[in-house]
């Protein structure tokens, strides 16, 4: 405990300039008040002195300054040293080391023969079959999703008995980290699991099921499992847009004598639709960048991600060029993503117009 | 013979009673509004009578017929919201046609309704936009559309002009009245504003807490009210009342002041403690008048003034004027009521103490 | 000075160098700073850190080879006289390909060996008597087969899912790895043989559904949950595994039996973990004192016998080790084991040769991944190996 | 039991449930097991054994069968196979008991009541051949490599002569030697655990004891020894003909060891993981609480060049994880000097687009008058934004704080990175991963503290549950 | 002397001119209105006078200094913001005490300016609640006060009874005219409801369109509007307006009718095209009327009663009568203008024809 503490605070310099920081702050703007109080003003001293110095007008780039760097080192620059990566070959870390390949990674990556040797390339049939199996699971999990996060949803939104129990039950498996989540299914469906020994002793199959392995069952359950984690966190969402439709709305159908499943199709969902939306898009941006939970799961096939995870051999085994063609397939997802969400943007300040 | 009959009603969520037994009447073709301040049990009255809600006990009926458990649909009344309630991904077409769909109508007719109810509401042009794009008034005559369209026996409006700024509210106030006019339906409305009441109202309904006050026509209720809780509330300003003391046939005032009442008006017994009534319109200013008030406010809106202050033992009064007056703040001036318009109300039970009643 | 040692174990083998340690430190007035870690640290992140700078001056290392352009020669500092005396056999496996070069550069802390583990309880209650030595895979597989019948259990044979393991029983088959040149050629007659006797056994049950096709791509899969529940009746595993069983199988007798053989003699990998020091430590001298210090023959028969492991010191090997209170059972494996070594050196030599490989870690991965396939029936065998060599090829190119 | 349903089925507007609320509930109720099953089921295995596990005992409650000891002794009649029942647990589980444990039992006097084959078997079992050999030799002046004969190489063997040295041994003397060294007919004797079941005969019928060794209900027979007739061979008895006793025994070791450091096998400390995930989870939060909001505030209140490209490009860039630019965080990570201790972790994670985002959304709805007032008086921007903004953005910093304190605790990618190399700056979720070793699966410590890592956001959880609701719903991003 | 000069002022958001050159001279102590429709630029320019907004040319000076460049919170001045943007996480106190603390003045003077604001405002026994739990009548004091003790040179107010309902509006009318009367201060308010304008302010200025129309005393504009837009904008109900030609001394409504017209009250010429205007009051009913008016609707308030109909030509007349009229839908009756309080503009450029002027 302690011990842990004086680890994290230790050997770091970052903790000592903080203080000094705060320290001189608190000198420069002598805050009165409270603890508190005298904390953020010393806190946010270069911004005071800058406002006295010259006015309100560079403020807001200050305000966004510290967001910035952080964002800037670390989801920036990763961007920009992978597209150093993807530009040189060779099996070290270290730029000095990487000798400039243009294209070549892109051609390990997707050419019919292998560049190196001549012979048929193996790197692009892993990478087609880890985009092809990517867009099956994207395939079915995003609609299965959504179809059972809007059920819910529609079901949580009925005034029942303890709305708030079931909301939570169904939202609970988010707040699971992807490491649980796998161990706590794969002690389930491993072939010696409950479920198979279960459906073993009803009769229903005759030997175990290796469910996460077999080829006929892992996409299932990749799908399965992700479904679970994750259905919470729409499901709240679309319970959210919900209850933003008018109760009048229903009221006026009522009068207009409308039955329930009439109600649910010509007012509700299309009321729901732009929620939908974003629900759907939100969901298909995280099932493309689905790796951790399936990581932990062990399944059968790989999907992109995790083909970006092995083949970088930042953990296991660094291969020749492994890093390079990692980072040229890194960049084509990370494409697709951006686009996925400037869609994602795009419809959704259509729909607030 | 859309008539309507409220019989003993009484409405509880839980515990908490809303309703304490309403009986009521109302004519086929009235247009009947029912007023009352907030949360005295309009709505929840109203939507008990479209089926929205269901009746803890007692009946509504219409044209005879027990309804309480007729599902709203079926009950023939249409229903316009306060937030008019359009569907807001339909075209104004489909919003009026929404309701005759469900009825499985042929479409034929579907289309011969929604023309016809365009013509009347001049919302021809409208058809094909969403509610999205239209203006408050125009979103008004769509929502009332949705209700004509249905040809229902009764209307039903929730309060459905109190989102509308000052001025749309003076145009669609006389629009509804109009469309009363040529449709002849019975009406029921809901509103807090007494101006909407007393213009638009055949017959007026003053709740208060879950009971019906007066009932009846809004000249009536003004010239006529039953108890100091409709006098106050119906016209504007609202009445000014100051407490007294019977004193033989006068009343006085325990701000001083002695005010002559007219003869054989008022059922009254000596020293009874009464409440004086008069209107701001019906005070005139009178050197020797009875009433004795320190100026406080003088608004002067050319036309016509108001003058507020207050009697000598803090009770607010109001005076009314037309033109403008020559009175300046601070001042005290005398006041002398009309005598034929002012009440008199018992000071505990605060019902009238008059003995005629309106004409019929 | 103080040496930075990045430690992994599959025992207690941390604990005991921490006692060393001291000793060290009497001794030298040096100091060591043990880190213990998983292992996945040191397989996945020590690369890394030795690239970025900020690895530690000593390491327990299992890539022998792969990391020869990290490793600190100890020529200077240590007797090599000694040195080439007991360890000539490992010294190799640290070096640089080629055979040009000649430094010393690590310490192997053990030798392992690859070795079947077998449940005699199984063999006693299905009435099946254990193959001899210098039984063939055949023979056991029939065996095997046999037991599973009779007792209804799920398999018979279990593997650990990488290409290590099963690089014993392909150099039976005759597999031979290398050319002449020392060049890797992965699929040859014997490889294809063996191969296809593999995908068949698990076609047939012989082999579990829960070894090698439940891993996917490159993954490492131990298989010991799979004895150790009492699934199988042989596991394909080596001789780190010895103390973990005798420490946790209770319920049924084992034994190490001698591995079996075949037309390409009686094949296991032989291999270990090994302390090297690192060019960059800011102390060297320290560090290959530490490793120097490790090697001595007392402090290596002290660590065997603490670890009971079998030492890759040459005249221990021969002399014994005294393993002190541990059970007969745990010495007679170590034994057997050791034999296995020593038959494999003679009759399977592209086993040396494969261990001393540094791109070894790469060929482990890529023949799981592509057989797993083969055995799932997603591809034929001979896309299978076809597709092995080709991404083997462009894999080790450079 | 009627006001019961009453009160199930009371609703507004409505008397009774209709065909949709019973689908409803049914539906809910599919969903709850669904998702209450396995949480609960890794809760029971949790404070199962780790031989229970072991086994893939599928059984709820954390239990172990009944058990009796079979032995096998080597002796020159060969290879014998006998149970030996009514012994003390403490000899059933002498693997289990840790060194004090067996130092505090009286093996030889437990020994001396015993004779035979039963003894030797017990002698093996209880790590007594070692001891008294080395004894033997030592009081005999026997040659010490005897000691190493047992690893000694083959070409060595042939070096020494055994013979020799045995020679003029007594009979149990050699026999002990035998053992030690492997001297054929001897082997090293062996006694193992097996599972009492009680059956019928399947010819005689009559009910007896027999020990099994894997009680597998899925098999349709098992290789049955008879318990009481100590030299019958095996038999197959059906399976569901057999009853075994359970006895349930759940155990908190499993929890109380790795968060005490003393689990073997486990290379880290729980406590000290739990305690640097909780220190990365608290600041890690506050910082992204002040960092995100600063920024929030500057893109949502003010009107500046290159607003809406910041903007953009924070939006942008929320869908682009971490994990696809892994190579290039780890290589930010090390040129910042962070790796290695949980600061690598504390700040790379701090700047959340998706914070910034939602803060920002939060903060559009405050009216600018509120601003103004504040500037008119005489508030300086600083001021402004941390004593009006920052309060009244309280119910967004709520949502996304818990947000942060999820993302934070359940992070592992950026662990990986950052601190994969350094033990001490290990997060929990690291540590669970620790468990997938080479050789060893510890999955009882795994179980547990698997269960442990799940006590924050479960607290988290259940006192914030509606912030997260309200909070997270109406942004509409994770 | 804390008057407030403006010269000249323009302002533009990019290419958007909202204001287009505003002269305008408020004295110490008065109470200034700025009127207008909405959009018409009042917000932006009490905020350039506030110092919110940066002006782009001209001047504005307080006490003859021109602030143009000096922060809003150093001109002395203290705004009250339409929706009162009281701080809603501070107690009343705090909320009182902010502005203050910001200039370091010691706590002593801080308490002492906050005790005497809650003592004149009465919401002593508020200041420990936050602003949530304050009437919106509470919260307007609240406001108020917290511009009291920064004891401004002016006080500016936008629009700050628009959130309320009718009832507290005239309250509150009340209470800020008492207030400046107390304190005397300089201010200025900003309002589209021009029975605000008129009932409080000591001069209002009518905006249009970024310009001023008019600046002057209430009743002069009422009496005297200078132009078509005064004249409807000032007065409620609006002044009906019909257009008509100049015919000798009268003039021929194009709707029919003809209205002679006061001699040497009006500069016109004849044919010229003009625009005859008369408000609702100062109409009667009189069976010889020139102005002949369809009925469409009758409200009948009680104590006045307004009718609304069309002249011939479509255009839309009201009148308004004090008491009950006996006027029934859809008859045409006559009606007789004031003469005295009739109004004439040029139909093309819409100023007054009038020759007479306020008495100043
Ligand atoms: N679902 C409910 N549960 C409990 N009490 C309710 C419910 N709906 C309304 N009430 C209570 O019933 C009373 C009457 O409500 P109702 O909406 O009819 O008032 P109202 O006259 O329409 O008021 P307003 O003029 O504000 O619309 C109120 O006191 C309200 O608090
Ligand atoms: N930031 C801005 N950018 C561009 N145009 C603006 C901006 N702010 C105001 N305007 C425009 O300036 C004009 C005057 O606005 P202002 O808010 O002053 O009107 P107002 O008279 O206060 O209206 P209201 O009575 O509705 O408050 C309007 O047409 C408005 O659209
Ligand atoms: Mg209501
Ligand atoms: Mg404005």
């Amino acid at each position: 405990m302690l011990e842990a503490l004086s680890n994290a605070f230790s050997g770091n310099s970052w903790p000592v300039a903080f203080i000094i920081y705060l320290v001189l702050g608190w000198v420069l703007v002598r805050p009165k008040g409270r603890i508190g109080g005298q904390l953020m003003s010393a806190l946010g001293w270069p911004i005071e002195i800058a406002q006295r110095l010259s006015g309100a007008t560079g403020l807001p780039y200050i305000f966004l300054l510290p967001n910035m760097i952080i964002f800037g080192l670390f989801t920036f620059s990763p961007l920009f040293i992978n597209i150093g990566f993807s530009v040189t070959e060779g099996q070290s870390i270290l730029f000095e080391n990487r000798p400039y390949a243009g294209l070549d990674n892109a051609r390990r990556l997707l050419a019919e023969t292998q560049i190196d040797t001549g012979a048929l390339n193996r790197e692009d049939d892993k990478f087609l079959q880890a985009v092809a199996d990517t867009f099956i699971f994207v395939i079915f999990q995003v609609p299965i999703m959504v179809f059972f996060a809007l059920c819910t949803a529609l079901a949580l939104n009925r005034e029942i008995i303890g709305r708030a129990f079931w909301r939570s039950v169904f939202f609970y498996p988010v707040m699971l980290s992807p490491v649980v989540v796998g161990f706590l299914w794969t002690l389930i469906l491993k072939r010696q699991g409950v479920l198979s020994i279960t459906l073993m002793n009803w009769g229903i199959i005759d030997e175990p099921i290796q469910w996460l392995t077999d080829p006929s069952w892992t996409m299932f359950w990749s799908v399965a499992v992700y479904t679970w984690a994750h259905l919470g966190f729409y499901m709240l969402i679309l319970l959210a847009g919900l209850q933003a439709i008018p109760k009048d709305l229903y009221e006026a159908a009522r009068m207009d004598g409308t039955n329930e499943w009439r109600m649910l199709r010509r007012i509700t969902l299309p009321l729901l639709m732009p929620t939908l939306l974003v629900v759907t898009i939100l969901s298909l941006v995280k099932a493309f960048q689905a790796f951790e939970e399936l990581y932990a799961l062990n399944v059968r096939w790989i999907s992109l991600v995790a083909y970006i995870f092995e083949t970088s051999g930042l953990r296991g085994q660094p291969t020749a060029n492994g890093l390079g063609i990692a980072a040229t397939a890194s960049l084509l997802v990370a494409l697709v993503l951006i686009l996925l969400s400037l869609l994602q943007i795009y419809l959704t300040s259509r729909q607030s117009k | 013979m859309s008539d309507l009959k409220l019989d003993n009603l009484h409405k509880s969520y839980g515990a908490t009673k809303v309703i304490h037994g309403i009986d009521m009447q109302i004519d086929s073709g009235d247009f009947c509004v029912f007023v009352g301040p907030s949360g005295c049990g309009k709505s929840t009255l109203l939507r008990m009578i479209a089926g929205l809600e269901s009746v803890t006990s007692g009946t509504v009926s219409i044209e005879g017929q027990p309804v309480n458990h007729v599902p709203a649909a079926q009950r023939g009344l249409a229903m316009v919201f306060q937030s008019y309630a359009l569907y807001p991904h339909m075209s104004v077409r489909q919003n009026l046609s929404f309701g005759l769909e469900n009825l499985h109508m042929p479409k034929q007719e579907v289309q011969e309704r929604i023309n016809e109810a365009a013509r009347m509401l001049q919302i021809e042009e409208l058809m094909d936009r969403k509610p999205g794009q239209l203006s408050g008034g125009q979103r008004q005559r769509i929502a009332i559309g949705r209700a004509v369209v249905r040809e229902p026996k009764i209307f039903l409006f929730d309060e459905p002009l109190s989102n509308l700024d000052a001025e749309l509210r003076v145009a669609m106030r006389a629009e509804i009245s109009d469309l009363h006019s040529r449709l002849g339906n019975t009406m029921i409305y809901v509103t807090h504003d007494q101006v909407e009441a007393m213009t638009m109202a055949d017959k007026i309904a003053v709740l208060r807490k879950g009971l019906v006050e007066q009932f009846g026509r809004p000249l009536d209720l003004f010239n006529y009210p039953a108890n100091r809780f409709v006098a106050g509330f119906i016209g504007s300003p609202a009445m000014n009342f100051a407490d007294g003391v019977i004193k033989g046939a006068s009343v006085v005032l325990n701000a001083g002041g002695t005010i002559p009442l007219p003869q054989g008006r008022f059922d009254t017994t000596d020293g009874q403690q009464v409440t004086f009534g008069i209107r701001a319109s019906h005070l005139s200013l009178d050197e020797n008048g009875p009433i004795k008030l320190s100026v406080k406010t003088v608004e002067q809106l050319g036309t016509e003034s108001y003058v507020y202050g207050q009697l000598d033992d803090g009770t607010d009064f109001a005076l009314h004027q037309l033109g403008q007056v020559d009175v300046q703040q601070g001042t005290v001036i005398n006041l002398a009521p009309t005598l034929d318009h002012s009440h008199l109300f018992d000071t505990d039970s605060g019902l009238t103490q008059r003995i005629d009643t309106a004409p019929t | 000075d103080e040496v930075t040692f990045l430690c992994y174990q599959d025992g207690n083998e941390c604990e005991v160098f921490a006692g060393m340690a001291d000793a060290f430190t009497a001794k030298t007035g040096h100091t060591v700073k043990i880190d213990t870690v998983g292992y996945d640290v040191i397989r996945d992140q020590l690369e890394n850190q030795l690239q970025t700078g900020s690895a530690p001056d000593v390491a327990r290392v299992t890539n022998l080879g792969g990391l020869n352009q990290y490793y600190l020669d100890l020529t200077p500092h240590v007797d090599t006289a000694y040195w080439e005396e007991n360890y000539s056999a490992t010294l190799p496996w640290f070096r640089q390909p080629g055979g040009e070069d000649a430094g010393i550069y690590g310490w192997m802390t053990q030798l392992t060996v690859t070795g079947p583990y077998v449940n005699v309880s199984m063999f006693e209650d299905a009435g099946v008597d254990m193959p001899g030595a210098g039984a063939t895979w055949d023979d056991w597989a029939n065996a095997l087969r046999e037991v599973k019948e009779t007792l209804g259990i799920t398999a018979g044979l279990a593997m650990d899912r990488t290409a290590h393991r099963m690089a014993g029983p392909a150099f039976s088959y005759g597999a031979k790895f290398f050319d002449d040149t020392g060049t890797p050629i992965l699929v040859d007659e014997g490889f294809r043989k063996f191969a296809e006797t593999f995908v068949g056994w698990h076609k047939e049950g012989l082999m579990p559904a829960e070894g090698w096709p439940a891993g996917s791509g490159t993954q490492y899969k131990n298989a010991a949950p799979l004895f150790l529940s009492g699934e199988v009746a042989m596991h394909m595993s080596g001789s780190w595994m010895i103390n973990n069983y005798a420490e946790n199988i209770k319920d049924f007798d084992w034994k190490v039996v001698p591995a079996p053989c075949g037309d390409g003699g009686c094949g296991a990998m032989p291999g270990g973990a090994g302390v090297v020091a690192f060019k960059s430590s800011k102390s060297p001298e320290a560090a290959a004192m530490w490793v120097d210090f490790l090697a001595q023959t007392e402090n290596t028969e002290a660590f065997a016998a603490a670890t009971r492991n079998i030492p890759a010191h040459a005249g221990l090997q021969a002399s014994g080790v005294d393993y002190g209170d541990a059970s007969p059972v745990v010495a007679a494996s170590l034994s057997v084991f050791a034999a296995n070594a020593g038959e494999a050196a003679k009759s399977t030599p592209q086993a040396y040769t494969f261990q001393g490989y540094n791109k070894n870690h790469v060929i482990y991965g890529i023949v799981p991944d592509y057989l797993t396939k083969a055995i799932t029936g997603e591809i034929t065998l001979d896309a299978a190996l076809e597709a092995i060599d080709a991404d083997v090829a462009a894999k080790i190119a450079e | 039991m009627s006001a019961v349903w009453q009160f199930l089925g009371r609703r507004q507007g409505h008397d009774k449930l209709s065909a949709v609320d019973w689908i409803v509930y049914i539906y809910l109720f599919f969903g709850f097991l669904i998702i209450a099953l396995p949480v609960g089921w890794i809760a029971l295995n949790s404070v199962k054994s780790a031989f229970q596990l072991e086994k893939q005992d599928l059984s709820i409650l954390p239990s172990d069968f009944n058990r009796v000891a079979r032995a096998t002794v080597y002796s020159d009649q060969g290879r014998e196979i006998f149970i030996i029942n009514d012994l003390p647990d403490w000899v059933l589980n002498w693997k289990d008991l840790r060194p004090e444990e067996r130092a505090a039992r009286n093996v030889p006097e437990f020994l001396a009541s015993y004779e035979g084959r039963a003894f030797y078997a017990l002698r093996s079992h209880l790590g007594q051949v070692p001891t008294q050999v080395r004894a033997l030799i030592a009081a005999q002046n026997m040659p010490e490599w005897l000691l190493r004969y047992p690893s000694m190489s083959a070409t060595a063997r042939q070096d020494v002569d055994i013979e020799a040295a045995l020679a003029g041994r007594s009979a149990d003397e050699r026999r002990l030697l035998g053992e030690f060294l492997g001297l054929a007919p001897y082997e090293p004797n062996r006694m193992i655990s097996q599972i009492l079941v009680t059956a019928p005969h399947p010819e005689t019928g009559v009910v007896q004891n027999y020990a099994v060794p894997k009680f597998d209900p899925s098999r349709p027979f098992l290789a049955a020894r008879d318990a009481t007739n100590a030299t019958s061979g095996v038999i197959r008895i059906p399976t569901e003909t057999a009853t075994a006793t359970r006895t349930i025994n759940p155990s908190w070791g499993n929890y109380i060891e790795p968060l005490s450091g003393k689990a073997f096998g486990v290379n880290v400390n729980f406590a000290a993981c739990f305690t640097n995930s909780v220190l990365v989870t608290l600041i890690a939060t506050l910082l992204t609480l002040l960092i995100n909001s600063m920024a929030a505030f500057s893109l949502s209140k003010y009107k500046f060049r290159g607003q809406t490209m910041f903007f953009v490009i924070i939006l942008a860039t929320l869908m682009v994880p971490p994990t696809i630019t892994l190579v290039g965080v780890f290589k930010a990570i090390n040129a910042t000097g962070l790796s290695g201790s949980i600061w690598g972790v504390i700040i790379p994670g701090a700047a959340t687009p998706a914070g910034v985002f939602l803060l920002r959304q939060y903060m559009l709805t405050i009216p600018d008058e509120l601003i103004e007032a504040a500037r008119m008086d005489a508030a300086s921007e600083w001021k402004v934004y941390w004593r009006i903004i920052l309060p009244l953005a309280l119910p967004a910093l709520a949502a996304l704080g818990i947000l942060s304190v999820i993302w934070r605790w359940n992070d592992l990618i950026l662990p990986m990175v950052a601190i994969a190399t350094t033990k001490e700056a290990y997060t929990i979720q690291l540590c669970l991963l620790e468990f997938r070793g080479e050789h060893l699966s510890q999955e009882h410590y795994r179980l547990a503290m698997t269960m442990v890592s799940l006590i924050p956001t479960t607290l988290v959880f259940v006192f914030l549950q509606k912030h997260i609701t309200t909070g997270v719903a109406n942004t509409g991003l994770k």
